[in-house]
């Protein structure tokens, strides 16, 4: 229990997929702009975080001790391929649920957070269970980040930001300062 | 149509005009042109990989292989050979059984002298540092309870400060012959005892990790080892150290 | 009738109702006296005592270090931000509070630099006075402490007597110099990694080991007293602090008291004084409302006894100050007041 | 939670602020009845709602208090000729709002003895609620206390609501202004008359007068003076501004909340200013019709402040001369108070039946505050009596996001001027407000025609 | 070193999870495909995106539907330039349409060299503000202020200001998106055809020396222009003349003749012809 | 798809330059900020990534006729994925060191916003010769972008320039730069150098104010009184 705890809380805090490892930034600064986007992106994130977990224990489990070496193939199609027929499926049954979330997924298929959580999943030789704290903690750091630099993208929104910091320079400055901020958890749990 | 329309070179459906006010939903392709497209896309794929495989395989195992006797070789002090033992169902052996599944079991590298006598056992072992977890490989004389080296395997800490348990030669010569359990004691406040390993000053906790690192796995394995030791070993006929998922 | 007349942003003319031109001055036309620039000065001035403080304990280093961080705020708001910015003090107070958090042996470039980007990176790209979001002091501080940890956590021992030099003060830009400090270990530095408390007096009046700012939690309750009373603070924010603070960590205490500082320890060492009552009530980066105040109050002292506790660090004020910057914005939207005539929860 | 608990300790409404009240001044000058002018101006449009429609000719004769202007629609009153004269023209006047408004000007006799037409004074213990009404409109009573809303319509609950409490506004919160405070201390039965009619009128047994406690004297009389058969009850009210506003008046009486966009009957209550109640009074006493008003003329570039009977109609210039005129240093002169009084760009502008006061400023007062960006202070916030978020409203309108301004209740602001007040970084925000609601209300407008011609086309097609 | 069963089984795996999903996503287009005009899409990336709503729709995207459903003709977006206007109508393969031209006109010519002043407004700038706040300042109440608010409300920068404080619309730059027209807190902007040339550029109600008092380009309300005008082109309207544009046809320059204030011009292209901007915009120019 | 048409040597410039992936158009930035503590990463990953980029480029558009458009998006997946392997195994074999360096990055150039963005936007429409050409202006683009972070990164990090030390034994390397803030805040320079750069050729406009704000002169300077 207490390492399931440490790998959620590391993979929130300590080594936050975007702020300290740089996993999914194009998502991250694309979608940040408005807090009601980054919390829809956040929440379909974590979804296809999950399913990433669950593709990659099973693959791992049953299909790759054979081909270890077609391990990021395999993945990859797996995770593309189900997000493309969850999208599929979404988009016909719920169109709202579509307008809400859909309209992310193809965004965050391609996006090194879910096969880096596949990967670091692997290297680490995390089981289902672990895999599954990894994935939530990982999914909850994402919408955290993102949810923090919406509404300060908000905020900047209104104010008088001079011409050189209007394109996404700013964004990143902040993005950098945000990520120092997270430098203060470095360390947690371990002593 | 305008020329100003895009010219879309070999577009399947190619932009025939229908008007404003029709519309036709693109036509559907058939299903098993679907199956089969990813089909033998999938085939093909995995026919180049293995190809590729099989040509940087024996060279990625051969490094890593060097890397592991490399790392073993230093913090043993040079052993002449070294051989790997696993531990299957709880005993350890240098040949495990064929069905035994040695990729995930646990393991340690001894390494013997010319002469063949056992000099110390080398065991990797990794927990969280300051940033991530830090892995490294130390050496340990069962029969003295003594570390005979350390080195780090994989680190993550920040360079400049956690990056000195690797790169700070005094701090890793200090685990050259240390009693365990060790000890960690912060600068000047050493009291002389053979179990003390300074800590860095700016990097307490990566230092600190890698003593707790070595406590640990010999808290877990040094009975273990040291009854295996203490049974008297022989280096087996060549087997070279195995890197496969060392953990 | 070609002469040409006055355009609309006509200049004055003589002052007198019959004959003269009339002003056209929306309402209203009663000011309350406070103004921006009045409370950056007045909040500056509450800080000079403790200047005076830090000097006594730490020499002259400290006035050295604390000139040269206001020098880096200042010079950068000059050269980058709009003409004559500077008189509204807000810069100046800025880099004071930097320089308090620096340790009095920093190489003299570190705290212009640090100074620097605090402005440059934390409020000028932002927008100028107002419109940052994060703390600029810290952004200066925390730059400072990821690009040059082993300088920023070098405390030289306190009271070695007035008009000492210490440390690679006048190392050149770029460059460290030599170290020949007398250092000392911090009282947080003491309790996280040798599980030493040091008395709470010696915390009181500030003879310990520590950045400048550290040396008396008396001269700044009583600043924060008077500014609290003159509502340049909003005093939700440092009481909400304090108090969590001292409600988990006696908690904490109770449970592993070897391990853990209670209450007192914590309150008085470190940087919490002066983070709580100074460096979180800056107006421009801690929420509009006041329910949004309590929780952003709450949520700091959370964070700092997380940091302290469990965390890598010793001290974790300005991490959690920071961090909980990020979170105003969102803070400010979740409380927006309720309006007068609707109830809670309706859209505000 | 927290603010249910600093409510419990404050009592009365929340939040306003506490400007330095001036009112030294005149509290303590009685009211002086002003000569008439040479000539006196009276625009059409003096109250909200329709403006009235003008029936003289230039050159007719007019006696004082024969009408000059009849109502057009409900919510519209007829204007009266203040003084009696010759219609000198029909012409376009300066109005006190800064544009042009057709007005009568009227040349004062001044060989006239200005005593109006003998009429019928109406009884009231007589008439039913319509017929006050009809008479208080005839007479043309409008709210003196600042809208200048038709009195006629308060005096008509919508269906379905009953008026329980009639609160009678005797605040006056704008420093320098003491007109309704003379009113209450040299004619209180007027004032308890007035009440008697109204309550009649809506059926209600309770009244209540609020007034400031910086106002002792006036509270006394009041209490002193109370008719032994009515249940009027006189409060003494905190001292803060704005506590004469509608809302904040009823949140401090009856500590009920007027629902944000609704009228005070949907509490129970009609607001009144008790210059209006006079006025009300004077008509059943007398039978005149609104032609004059007391107005507090005050100020620091006032040479005499005082506190006067003014014809409605006399141009500001004629009422200040009166006064001695104004200072070397004075500088603007407002229509109103100074926290919500209008800036007069001519002072040929008419005193209108809405003008409670005029207040001349010197250089000292009308000198434009230096503007620094917000800092976030969260002052205005614990200032806004309607707890709006000035500050992001500010920032808002700064970005010209108008939707999300009206989102964030815009629309409820009553630009009171507390939170420019109070702003260190003398934002003009009650300024920028006023221009974003009128920006939305135009929006608003054309939407609506956008709409309605679209019905139209629809139809046609 | 390629062993027959590495290959298959590398083969087989690949080729089989390609198989499934190939499948899994033949089986989910045939249950959930959702249809929508791919050229939706590009028919909204051809338009301006200004979003200005001068077309009568709410936004590009609803006028794009509408142009692909027939309903509207691609000039019916005004502010789209020839070419992008071909181009669209190439996409649907329809006819461009044609749209009159239409410019915004300016109903003041008084500006800070020939209208008076009574009184300073100082505060935001912005003629609302102004406005609101004592009238501005400016003798004539329905006079521009001169603060720009139409320059600022224009998406396509063809208001400039110019140095006597006046708003001058470049024909070339105007979209008619009507932008200007709702901006003025005076109303003091119209749209008129391109080729309307007669032109009022007055909305004083004042008659003679009282308007000539406050501005000396006021409309009077002398009649001369009334008289020497083609019979039911102007008229008189409350001190003010008016043009019928109805019947603009019939105009001839010979209306402005005897104007004793020049309130009434001909105007062919830019209004104010003779007026500089001042020199910051000229350098844009 | 641009009904404008583009020469050749557009579409090779446009990826370099006006269209970088990273400093315009923000793609592929977690290569592009993680691995960039020094030049040799960064070009090592640069390079992995533009043979990747334009072998599937190449790929697509040839067999772009024979995709269905409802499987494309795994068929191309599928043929980036399978470039990536052969450049992680190959790296590991040839070049260990950086294949350890890059880590899990050289797997995620099969993520890389950037090259999938190619595939979509580009190969899928042109015959070969442009997609080739546009691959490989990308790809150059990207090499150059990521030799601009690493060398910013490297110098003041370590203080060294491809290992090579700079400034001497004393120097006080900044720590940050290293460190992930270190990687935002020089990519944050970057852009906003180049904006400052823009800025210079653009002439101001009218100041936007009300009715789209309001504009009230905020005045910092000048005297400060009361
Ligand atoms: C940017 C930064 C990076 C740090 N990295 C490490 C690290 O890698 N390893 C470590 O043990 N401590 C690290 N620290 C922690 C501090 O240096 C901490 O104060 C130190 O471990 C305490 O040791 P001391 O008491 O010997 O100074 C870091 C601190 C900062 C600010
Ligand atoms: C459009 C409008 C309609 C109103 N209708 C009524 C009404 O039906 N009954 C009523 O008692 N008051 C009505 N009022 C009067 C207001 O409640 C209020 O007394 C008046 O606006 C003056 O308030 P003030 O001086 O605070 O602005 C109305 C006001 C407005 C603006
Ligand atoms: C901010 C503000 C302050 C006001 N202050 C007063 C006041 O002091 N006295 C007053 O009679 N009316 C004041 N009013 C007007 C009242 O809200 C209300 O309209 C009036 O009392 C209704 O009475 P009337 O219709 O007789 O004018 C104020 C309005 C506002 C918006
Ligand atoms: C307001 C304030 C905030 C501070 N924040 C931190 C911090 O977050 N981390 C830190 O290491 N030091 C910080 N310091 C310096 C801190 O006092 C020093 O690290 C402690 O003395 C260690 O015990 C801060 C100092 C002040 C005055
Ligand atoms: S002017 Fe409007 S926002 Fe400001 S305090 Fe008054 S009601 Fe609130
Ligand atoms: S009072 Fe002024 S500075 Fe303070 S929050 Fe409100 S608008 Fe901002
Ligand atoms: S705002 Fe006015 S001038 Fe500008 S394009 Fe629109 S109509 Fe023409
Ligand atoms: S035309 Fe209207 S909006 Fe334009 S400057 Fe004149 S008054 Fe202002
Ligand atoms: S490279 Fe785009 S999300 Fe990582």
């Amino acid at each position: 229990m207490g390492e399931l705890i440490w790998i959620f809380v590391s993979a929130m805090l300590v080594n936050n997929f975007t702020l300290v490892l740089f996993l999914g930034l194009c998502p991250f600064l694309g979608v940040s702009a408005k807090v009601g986007t980054a919390v829809r992106m956040g929440g379909a994130n974590l979804f296809v975080l999950v399913i990433t977990s669950l593709t990659a224990s099973f693959l791992n489990a049953w299909v790759l001790p054979h081909a270890p070496y077609l391990r990021l193939i395999s993945f990859i199609v797996v995770i593309a391929s189900l997000v493309q027929i969850v999208e599929m499926a979404i988009r016909k049954l719920s169109p709202t649920l579509f307008r809400e979330l859909g309209i992310f997924l193809p965004l965050i298929t391609t996006n090194c957070a879910i096969l880096g959580l596949a990967i670091f999943q692997t290297n680490r030789g995390y089981g289902a269970l672990e895999g599954l704290s990894f994935a939530l903690g990982a999914g909850a750091g994402l919408t955290l980040a993102l949810i923090l630099m919406a509404s300060i993208r908000e905020r900047v929104e209104l104010s008088d930001v001079p011409a050189v910091a209007r394109n996404m320079g700013l964004v990143l400055v902040l993005a950098g300062t945000l990520s120092l901020a997270f430098m203060g958890f470095a360390g947690l749990f371990t002593t | 149509m305008s020329t100003r329309l895009p010219t879309v070179e070999g577009s399947p459906e190619g932009p025939e005009n229908d008007g404003p006010s029709t519309f036709e939903a693109p036509a559907r392709t058939a299903s098993p042109r679907l199956v089969a497209t990813l089909a033998l896309a999938g085939a093909l794929a995995g026919l180049v990989l293995v190809a590729v495989h099989q040509w940087t395989q024996p060279r990625i195992l051969e490094h890593q292989a060097r890397v592991l006797q490399e790392a073993v070789t230093e913090v043993l002090g040079g052993p002449e050979s070294t051989h790997t033992y696993f531990r299957v169902e709880g005993a350890w052996t240098a040949r495990p059984p064929a069905d035994a599944d040695t990729a995930s079991a646990d393991r340690v590298y001894i390494g013997f002298d010319a002469t063949g006598a056992p000099i110390g056992v080398a065991l990797a072992a990794g927990e969280p540092g300051f940033q991530d977890i830090i892995r490294i490989i130390f050496g340990y004389d069962p029969g003295a309870g003594v570390v005979l080296g350390m080195k780090v395997l994989e680190s993550r800490e920040t360079p400049g400060l956690g990056d000195k348990i690797e790169k700070d030669s005094t701090f890793v010569a200090e685990f050259r012959g240390v009693t365990t359990p060790l000890i960690g004691v912060k600068a000047g406040r050493a009291r002389g005892d053979d179990a003390e390993v300074h800590l860095i000053t700016g990097a307490t906790i990566s230092s600190r990790a890698i003593i707790d690192i070595i406590n640990h796995r010999l808290e877990a394995r040094g009975e273990e080892v040291r009854a295996l030791w203490r049974s008297g070993i022989a280096p087996p006929p060549t087997v070279p150290a195995d890197p496969g998922g060392e953990r | 009738m070609t002469e040409r007349r006055d355009g609309p942003r006509a200049g004055r003319e003589a002052a007198a109702v019959e004959g003269g031109r009339l002003a056209l001055v929306a309402s209203p036309h009663l000011k309350s006296p406070d103004s921006t620039p009045r409370i950056m000065w007045t909040v500056t001035i509450t800080l000079l005592p403790l200047v005076a403080m830090s000097t006594w304990v730490f020499g002259v280093n400290a006035l050295l270090v604390i000139s040269a961080a206001v020098l880096g705020a200042v010079g950068a708001e000059r050269l980058l931000g709009a003409g004559g910015a500077i008189r509204d003090g807000s810069a100046a107070l800025t880099g004071l509070l930097l320089g308090l958090t620096l340790p009095a042996s920093l190489p003299l470039w570190m705290a212009v630099l640090g100074g620097g980007v605090g402005i440059g990176f934390g409020k000028l790209l932002f927008g100028g006075l107002g419109q940052n979001i994060f703390n600029p002091a810290l952004v200066g501080r925390a730059f400072l402490q990821a690009a040059f940890p082993t300088a920023l956590t070098t405390w030289p021992d306190p009271g070695q007597g007035w008009g000492i030099w210490t440390g690679d003060l006048f190392a050149l830009p770029f460059f460290s110099g030599r170290v020949d400090a007398v250092t000392g270990a911090t009282p947080l530095g003491l309790m996280k990694f040798e599980e030493v408390s040091t008395p709470v007096r010696d915390l009181f009046v500030g003879t310990t080991a520590g950045s400048l700012g550290e040396t008396s939690a008396l001269l700044i309750v009583i600043g924060g007293i008077y500014l609290a009373y003159r509502n340049y603070l909003n005093w939700r924010i440092p009481v909400s602090i304090l108090a969590v603070v001292a409600g988990l960590s006696s908690a904490i205490h109770a449970i592993d008291p070897a391990r853990f500082p209670g209450a007192p320890f914590m309150l008085f060492s470190g940087g919490l004084m002066l983070g709580a009552v100074y460096m979180a009530t800056d107006m421009v980066t801690s929420p509009v409302t006041n329910s949004g105040a309590w929780i952003y109050g709450a949520g700091i002292g959370a964070l700092v006894v997380l940091i302290r506790f469990w965390g890598g660090l010793p001290e974790g004020v300005m991490y959690a100050i920071l961090f909980m910057n990020a979170f105003v914005p969102f803070i400010d939207r979740a409380t927006q007041p309720r309006v007068f005539g609707t109830r809670r929860g309706a859209p505000a | 939670m927290i603010g249910l608990l600093e409510e419990w300790l404050r009592g009365g409404f929340r939040h306003g602020i506490h400007p330095p009240d001036h009112k030294e001044a005149t509290s303590a000058v009685p009211i002086r009845r002003m000569p008439f002018p040479s000539e006196i101006v009276l625009p059409m449009r003096q109250h909200a709602g329709a403006p009235a429609r003008l029936i003289v000719q230039p050159g007719q004769r007019v006696e004082r208090g024969d009408k000059v202007g009849e109502p057009q629609g409900h919510v519209s009153v007829p204007i009266h000729a203040s003084a009696s004269g010759r219609v000198a023209a029909v012409e376009w006047c300066p109005h006190p709002d800064g544009s042009q408004a057709e007005a009568v000007r009227i040349e004062v006799d001044p060989h006239s003895a200005q005593i109006p037409r003998p009429r019928l004074v109406p009884r009231w213990e007589d008439l039913d609620a319509d017929q006050v009404r009809a008479a208080v409109k005839e007479a043309g009573v409008v709210g003196l206390g600042g809208a200048a809303f038709p009195t006629h319509v308060k005096l008509q609950p919508p269906e379905g609501e009953r008026v329980e409490t009639l609160i009678v506004n005797g605040a006056e919160c704008e420093p320098w202004l003491t007109s309704d405070h003379r009113v209450m201390v040299e004619h209180p039965e007027r004032v308890h008359f007035g009440i008697r009619i109204m309550m009649q009128c809506l059926g209600t047994s309770k009244a209540v007068i609020g007034v400031e406690r910086n106002k002792p004297d006036a509270v006394a009389r009041l209490r002193e003076t109370l008719p032994a058969d009515l249940d009027i009850e006189v409060i003494a009210l905190r001292v803060k501004y704005p506590q004469g506003a509608e809302k904040m008046l009823i949140r401090a009486v009856t500590g009920e909340e007027v629902p944000s966009g609704k009228l005070p009957v949907h509490v129970g209550t009609v607001v009144q200013n008790v210059g209006s109640i006079a006025a009300i009074a004077e008509v059943f006493e007398t039978g005149y019709p609104l032609i004059e008003r007391i107005v507090t003329v005050s100020g620091p570039g006032v040479v005499r402040p005082s506190n006067l009977v003014v014809p409605v109609g006399t141009r500001l210039r004629d009422v200040l001369a009166f006064c001695g005129g104004c200072t070397p240093d004075a500088r603007e002169v407002l229509a109103g108070g100074p926290m919500m009084g209008a800036p007069q760009a001519d002072l040929d502008a008419p005193v209108l039946k809405g003008t409670s006061g005029i207040v001349v400023l010197t250089d000292a007062e009308a000198k434009p505050s230096r503007v620094y960006p917000c800092i976030g202070c969260g002052h205005c916030l614990d200032a806004c009596p309607v707890f709006l978020n000035p500050s992001l409203l500010g920032k808002e309108a700064q970005a010209g996001r108008y939707a999300e301004m009206e989102a964030h209740h815009l629309m409820d602001c009553m630009v009171c001027g507390s939170c420019s007040y109070v702003c260190p970084s003398n934002i003009p925000l009650s300024q920028i407000f006023a221009l974003a609601k009128g920006a939305l209300r135009r929006e608003a407008g054309r939407r609506r025609a956008a709409e309605s011609a679209a019905a139209d086309g629809g139809k046609a097609a | 070193m390629l062993t027959p069963s590495t290959v298959l089984t590398s083969v087989a795996i690949l080729g089989g999870v390609g198989a499934t999903f190939g499948a899994l996503i033949a089986a989910a287009n045939l249950r959930f495909q959702v249809a929508e005009d791919p050229r939706l899409d590009e028919l909204t990336d051809l338009l301006p995106g200004a979003n200005c709503g001068a077309c009568g729709y709410a936004g590009c995207r609803a006028f794009a539907e509408a142009a692909l459903g027939g309903i509207v003709a691609p000039a019916g977006c005004t502010v789209i330039s020839e070419a992008e206007r071909d181009d669209v109508a190439a996409l649907l393969g329809v006819d461009p349409g044609e749209a009159d031209r239409r410019v915004a006109r300016l109903l003041c010519a008084g500006g800070s060299d020939v209208a008076a002043r009574k009184a300073e407004y100082v505060g935001i700038e912005s003629c609302a503000a102004a406005v609101a706040v004592g009238g501005g300042g400016k003798a004539c109440a329905w006079g521009c202020i001169g603060f720009a608010d139409c320059a600022v409300s224009c998406d396509f920068d063809a208001i400039r200001m110019s140095e006597n404080d006046l708003p001058i619309v470049d024909p070339a730059l105007c979209t008619a998106c009507n932008d200007c027209v709702e901006a003025c807190p005076l109303d003091l902007f119209i749209l008129l055809p391109l080729d309307a040339p007669l032109l009022v550029q007055c909305r004083n109600l004042f008659d003679g020396d009282a308007a000539e008092a406050v501005c000396s380009v006021a409309c009077t309300a002398c009649k001369r222009c009334v008289q020497d005008a083609a019979p039911g082109v102007i008229h008189m309207e409350k001190g003010l003349a008016v043009v019928d544009y109805a019947r603009i046809e019939l105009a001839n320059p010979k209306a402005i003749e005897r104007c004793p204030t020049g309130a009434i011009v001909w105007i062919e292209g830019q209004q104010f012809p003779s007026l500089n901007l001042p020199a910051e915009h000229e350098m844009m120019a | 798809m641009s009904p404008r048409v583009t020469t050749p040597s557009e579409d090779f410039l446009r990826g370099v330059w006006q269209e970088n992936p990273v400093l315009v158009q923000l793609l592929g930035l977690c290569p592009a900020l993680a691995v960039t503590n020094t030049v040799a990463n960064s070009l090592a990953m640069g390079i992995a990534t533009f043979f990747v980029l334009t072998g599937s480029s190449l790929l697509v558009s040839l067999l772009k006729s024979w995709i269905p458009r409802e499987v494309r998006i795994s068929a191309y997946i599928l043929i980036i994925a399978t470039f990536v392997t052969m450049a992680d195994m190959i790296l590991a074999a040839v070049v260990p060191e950086i294949h350890k360096a890059l880590g899990a990055f050289i797997a995620l150039i099969v993520v890389n916003c950037m090259i999938l963005g190619r595939q979509e936007a580009f190969a899928s429409k042109r015959p070969v010769g442009r997609a080739l050409l546009d691959a490989v202006g990308t790809g150059a683009g990207f090499i150059l972008a990521l030799l601009m972070i690493g060398t910013v990164r490297e110098v003041l990090g370590y203080g060294s320039f491809l290992g090579v030390p700079l400034f001497g034994e004393t120097f006080e390397p900044w720590i940050i730069m290293i460190l992930p803030p270190g990687g935002f805040f020089t990519l944050g320079l970057l852009l906003l150098a180049f904006a400052a750069w823009e800025e210079r050729k653009v002439e101001r406009v009218h100041p936007r104010h009300w009715p789209h704000g309001v504009t009230v002169t905020v005045e910092t300077g000048g005297d400060a009184h009361g």
